[in-house]
């Protein structure tokens, strides 16, 4: 429940990151602080069923308290997208920094706002 | 339980420094401290699976990436007065206390300096390209210009040579070494204190703000170091 | 901090708490061992959380491969008409040399050791994938491109990553041929705890490693070639 | 015959494959493979009613269902997909942009007919991706921008998505839609948040404008004819459940107000795709309006007409390099062309016998009083709005390429079948109501003169700040009601 109520917290300090940062990669940086918020909190939801990882060897007939595994199973993929688009974001933002100049939002929507 | 509640604690703890911190590089780092901290808070809590996922991303390779494309975050166009001791080009580059401190300060930032001659300060259509403008400027030659922020790094003096010239002090000594003018030649009861400064654009302002913290919390000891190596 | 921020701060603090506030009723729940049994009765692999990624929800990881290939293929697409770096200064110390492809052979092994006990112990394709890429990432500081390029064969890359892509993507419907659904599971179970078992588990594994460890060495490779390292 | 529906995904994904080994021959696999997936859905409509689990995994597996709504949404994308493809011949785009699109139709395909929340975050974010790539294609500063923009907004709003299904799944220890039970306020508006980021309702989806206008002519066409579309079909598959049912009137007027709005900003734009864009997010307000038929059959028409507009509209702007819609018009577009441009106004605006009319008119009888009055605004601001596209002089163009206008043709047949089908059920009232909307609309149109608006929303900052004002109303409006 600790970590649940923390993730909540994670997540929206992240929020306020990606509207309050004005360079792009300091969004990029909160964006991921909120990402890591959702899969605490898909994590905390595994937890809430059993804090033993699900893995079952051969020797144990009974086990309690297993994890949930569809959450982890399924935050494993949110992961993986997460980082695809971020690596990819970041070549944008180094494409845009080229022609650009400059990484402050601000400044960006002015400048294309002229053309 | 007390396990949890300090997990949770960090968690949010690094959360915020991330999400508070201003300079790109110091962020990237807190942040894969960040990730690597949820990585552990997954391990304790029966998820090892999205543990050793969350570690080898969020905590070594996301930071790679994003390290590598900080590097350039734009670019400071620095248009500077050839002043020796303050910022001239030399074989090697640049050198001066001036090009040193900004090239600190753009390593701070995060931003790559790219250095422009300038012969005078009356072009104004000119000095607006630049985002600072450097090469001992003083405090008093500033006080006209209402399209630049002025910001002040040096103390210095201004001495008054027999032609009636207002000079600062590393000028003097420049045209001493040269031997263009001899010690007799300055009037010493003309003396002014007075400040160096960087000339910031307005157009430029989070930059202006940006240098002047920099300089309020720079290393004095680096600074002295800097001021001794070109000035002496 | 002006009017509008302040708003900003407020609202989403509401938020937040009115979200705390209606989840403290989450309901508690158990997994009875029955139904881990049943998984790897199904599945034959004892990491449940493998069994849904790589059996149950295959099709989600399916997308996910290629929510990673077009990442990477963006990456390389976008960064080709940025002009490459002109000088490259490796680290040339040697010991770093030295440390740095121990650290690569050393990450090439645990990363084939973790993909394939994928299904046995936590780890998987993903993660092994990624750990290649760190090692790759590790060498590359002490190389020029040249011979970055040269070592990787990263021109050769690419193909073996549309080969992987396709193998995917043919044994996904292969079962189709079969007579069976697409996405099931045509190889033997086998027995279980052994490496060989579970099915197509390990397959999709190694196949994931692959993909994503020829993907992450093409994303430093060009972020690298382009953009320089420090 | 029976057919695996999950052809539906693997062979684009298969093609897409094959872009990438045979690159000479990209065009070529482009084409065969939209005819494919044509044929596929052909095959489907055969057939009765898929309800099936992928490999039969029953409930840890994800749940596919391919009914009437969802065969209706695939017809629409593949015919709109056919016919950008086939406009894209023209023009030498290379193998990246048939890669990135038999993607994006693999991902549309698959987010119509899932059933899985979580299946529907993941084709939704791989259908975003390759967006990003076709927005930035061309690597213009603006087109990276808009594209970045969107990613940023994207990213955030799908966050709140994964937030909303994993209270949801905390609930139901399921993310099937068809076994929800219990269904918390707060997960419907973290839901809500994110599938309206995603499909073009003003106020949420303040991306759309500057992609929509800023991309390429048929990469424009694909968002507004099929990518907004996701979103909201999504929207119409959960709002259908019982559960969900106490947040359809809050979509409702979310939708009714993105009409009036999104009308008004087209009405006074300049930029003729930019109008587009505008009345994109207005049209969208229409299919969200309710949660019947009617709505799915408007996002079908919506997705035909619209993106024969961006298709027409879009290539007069490539051939004459001038964007606004007052430079256009000194020019002479080809008289074929102008003909669909006309066809695909006339069916936007409602005229009796096409489309547009069809949809529209069974939207209203369904509608409350109030929405009634709210979309007759809408439908009268939007003829005001594209009555300028209607006289564009036309040229006779000497030698005259069929293949040229062959994507223009496709989608023309479904706006006359669709609007003369449907218009013989309708009441003689009906037609006359339309006209006289039509009227209404040309009136207005006379009358009143373009005025600037502020469109400080659209900034990044304003637009991230919208989501949690949208956040704090939603629960609000499920605490009072």
């Amino acid at each position: 429940m600790v970590i649940l109520v923390c993730s909540i917290i994670v997540f929206f300090i992240g929020f306020l990151g990606t509207v309050f940062k004005k360079s792009l990669i300091l969004k990029m940086l909160s964006l991921g602080v909120m990402n890591t918020g959702v899969i605490t909190f898909f994590v905390s939801l595994s937890y809430r069923s059993g804090k033993m990882a699900p893995i079952i060897d051969n020797s144990s007939n009974f086990v309690e308290n297993i994890a949930d595994p569809v959450p982890q199973a399924v935050i494993i993929t949110s992961i993986v997208i997460g980082f695809a688009i971020l690596t990819f974001s970041l070549v944008y933002i180094m494409l845009l920094t080229v022609k650009q100049n400059t990484m402050d939002v601000k400044k960006i929507e002015e400048e294309i706002d002229e053309d | 339980m007390i396990l949890e509640i300090s997990l949770g604690i960090i968690l949010i703890l690094l959360a915020l420094l991330v999400v508070l911190q201003n300079k790109p590089l110091k962020a990237i780092i807190i942040s894969g401290a960040f990730g690597a901290s949820a990585a552990i808070t997954y391990f304790f809590v029966g998820a090892p699976d999205v543990a050793m996922a969350e570690a080898s991303i969020g905590a070594v390779f996301t930071t790679f990436v994003y390290i590598v494309a900080l590097k350039h975050s734009g670019k400071l166009k620095i248009g500077y007065l050839n002043v020796p001791g303050l910022a001239e080009e030399s074989s090697q580059g640049y050198e001066g206390v001036e090009y040193e401190i900004l090239k600190l300060f753009s390593e701070d930032v995060s931003m790559t300096i790219e250095m422009h001659r300038i012969d005078s300060l009356d072009d104004k259509e000119r000095l607006t390209e630049f985002d600072i403008i450097c090469g001992g400027i003083t405090e008093k030659e500033s006080a006209d210009r209402a399209d630049f922020i002025s910001i002040p790094y040096l103390d210095t003096n201004i001495f008054q040579t027999k032609e009636g010239e207002k000079l600062d002090l590393v000028r003097i000594k420049n045209m001493i070494m040269s031997g263009s003018i001899t010690s007799s030649d300055i009037e010493q009861d003309t003396r002014e204190i007075t400040k160096y400064i960087f000339l910031v654009s307005k157009e430029s302002e989070d930059i202006g703000e940006a240098l002047r913290d920099f300089l309020q919390n720079i290393d004095r000891k680096k600074f002295d170091d800097i001021i001794r190596r070109n000035l002496g | 901090m002006n009017f509008k921020n302040l708003i900003i701060v407020i609202l989403t603090f509401l938020t937040c708490l009115i979200t705390v506030f209606s989840l403290l009723d989450i309901p508690e729940f158990r997994i009875p061992f029955e139904e881990f049994k049943k998984i790897i009765e199904e599945t034959n692999s004892p990491n449940a959380v493998t069994a849904y990624y790589l059996n149950y929800r295959l099709y989600d990881t399916m997308f996910e491969v290629f929510v990673f290939t077009l990442s990477v293929y963006g990456v390389v697409f976008f960064l080709n008409s940025v002009p490459s770096l002109e000088k490259h200064t490796p680290f040339s110390d040697p010991v770093m040399t030295f440390y740095a492809r121990f650290a690569f052979a050393l990450s090439i092994l645990s990363a084939v050791y973790i993909a394939i006990v994928g299904h046995l112990s936590p780890g998987g394709g993903f993660v092994a994938g990624i750990v290649a890429g760190t090692g790759m990432m590790l060498v590359s500081l002490t190389k020029t491109i040249d011979e970055i390029e040269k070592s990787f064969k990263i021109s050769k890359i690419s193909n073996y990553e549309k080969i992987t892509l396709l193998v995917v993507v043919l044994i996904v419907i292969f079962p189709v041929l079969m007579g069976k659904k697409s996405f099931q599971n045509f190889l033997p179970l086998g027995e279980t705890g052994k490496i060989f078992s579970a099915g197509f588990i390990p397959l999709f594994d190694l196949l994931i490693f692959l993909k994503v460890m020829f993907g992450s060495w093409s994303i430093t490779f060009y972020f690298i070639k382009h953009r320089g390292v420090v | 015959m029976k057919i695996d529906p999950n052809f539906l995904i693997i062979f684009p994904l298969l093609f897409s494959i094959l872009v990438l080994i045979f690159r000479k021959h990209s065009k070529q696999i482009g084409v065969s493979s939209s005819i494919i997936n044509l044929s596929i859905v052909g095959l489907l409509y055969l057939s009765e009613t898929h309800d099936f689990y992928v490999s039969n995994w029953a409930l840890k597996g994800v749940h596919l269902i391919i009914n009437s709504n969802s065969k209706l949404m695939l017809l629409m994308v593949s015919v709109v997909f056919l016919s950008v493809i086939v406009n894209s011949l023209k023009k030498n785009y290379n193998y990246n942009f048939y890669f990135f699109s038999l993607v994006f139709l693999a991902s549309v395909n698959a987010s119509m007919i899932s059933y899985d929340l979580f299946n529907i975050y993941v084709v939704i974010e791989l259908a975003s991706l390759s967006a990003y790539l076709l927005i930035g294609y061309k690597q213009k500063k603006v087109q990276l921008w808009a594209s970045l923009k969107y990613l940023v907004l994207s990213s955030v709003a799908l966050n709140f998505y994964l937030l909303g299904i994993g209270i949801l799944y905390a609930y139901n220890r399921t993310f099937d839609i068809s076994n929800l039970r219990i269904v918390p306020e707060i997960s419907i508006v973290f839901i809500l948040l994110g599938l309206f980021a995603k499909s073009g309702i003003f106020f949420m989806s303040m991306w759309l404008p500057l992609a929509h206008s800023q991309a390429e002519t048929e990469v424009s066409a694909l968002l507004s004819g099929i990518f907004v579309k996701i979103g909201a079909f999504q929207i119409i598959k959960l709002l259908s459940l019982n559960s969900f049912a106490t947040a359809r009137p809050f979509v409702s007027f979310v939708a009714i107000v993105s009409s009036i709005v999104g009308v008004i900003y087209a009405f006074n734009e300049k930029n003729s795709k930019k109008i587009l864009a505008y009345s994109t997010l207005s049209q969208m307000g229409f299919v969200l309006s309710g949660i019947s038929f009617a709505n799915i059959l408007h996002m079908f028409n919506h997705g035909i007409f619209k993106s024969l507009l961006f298709l027409t509209v879009g290539d007069s702007v490539e051939d004459y390099s001038k964007k606004t819609i007052q430079e256009l018009k000194e020019q002479k577009i080809p008289l074929l062309r102008n003909i669909a441009l006309k066809i695909a106004v006339f069916g936007i605006i409602g005229m009796p016998f096409l489309s547009g009319f069809v949809s529209k008119t069974m939207i209203e009888h369904e509608a409350t009083i109030m929405a009634k009055i709210g979309l007759s605004i809408a439908a009268i601001g939007t003829t005001a709005t594209f009555w300028k596209f209607t006289n564009f002089r036309s040229i006779k163009v000497a030698s005259m390429k069929v293949h040229e206008y062959l994507g223009y043709l496709i989608l023309t047949f479904f706006i006359i079948s669709v609007g003369i089908s449907g218009s013989s059920k309708m009441e003689f009232k009906d037609i006359l109501k339309s006209v006289a909307l039509i009227l209404a609309g040309i009136v207005v149109y006379k009358i009143f003169r373009p005025v600037k608006f502020s469109k400080s929303f659209e900034k990044l900052d304003n637009a991230l700040l919208l989501y949690i004002v949208f956040c704090v109303i939603g629960l609000s409006f499920f605490f009072i009601f």
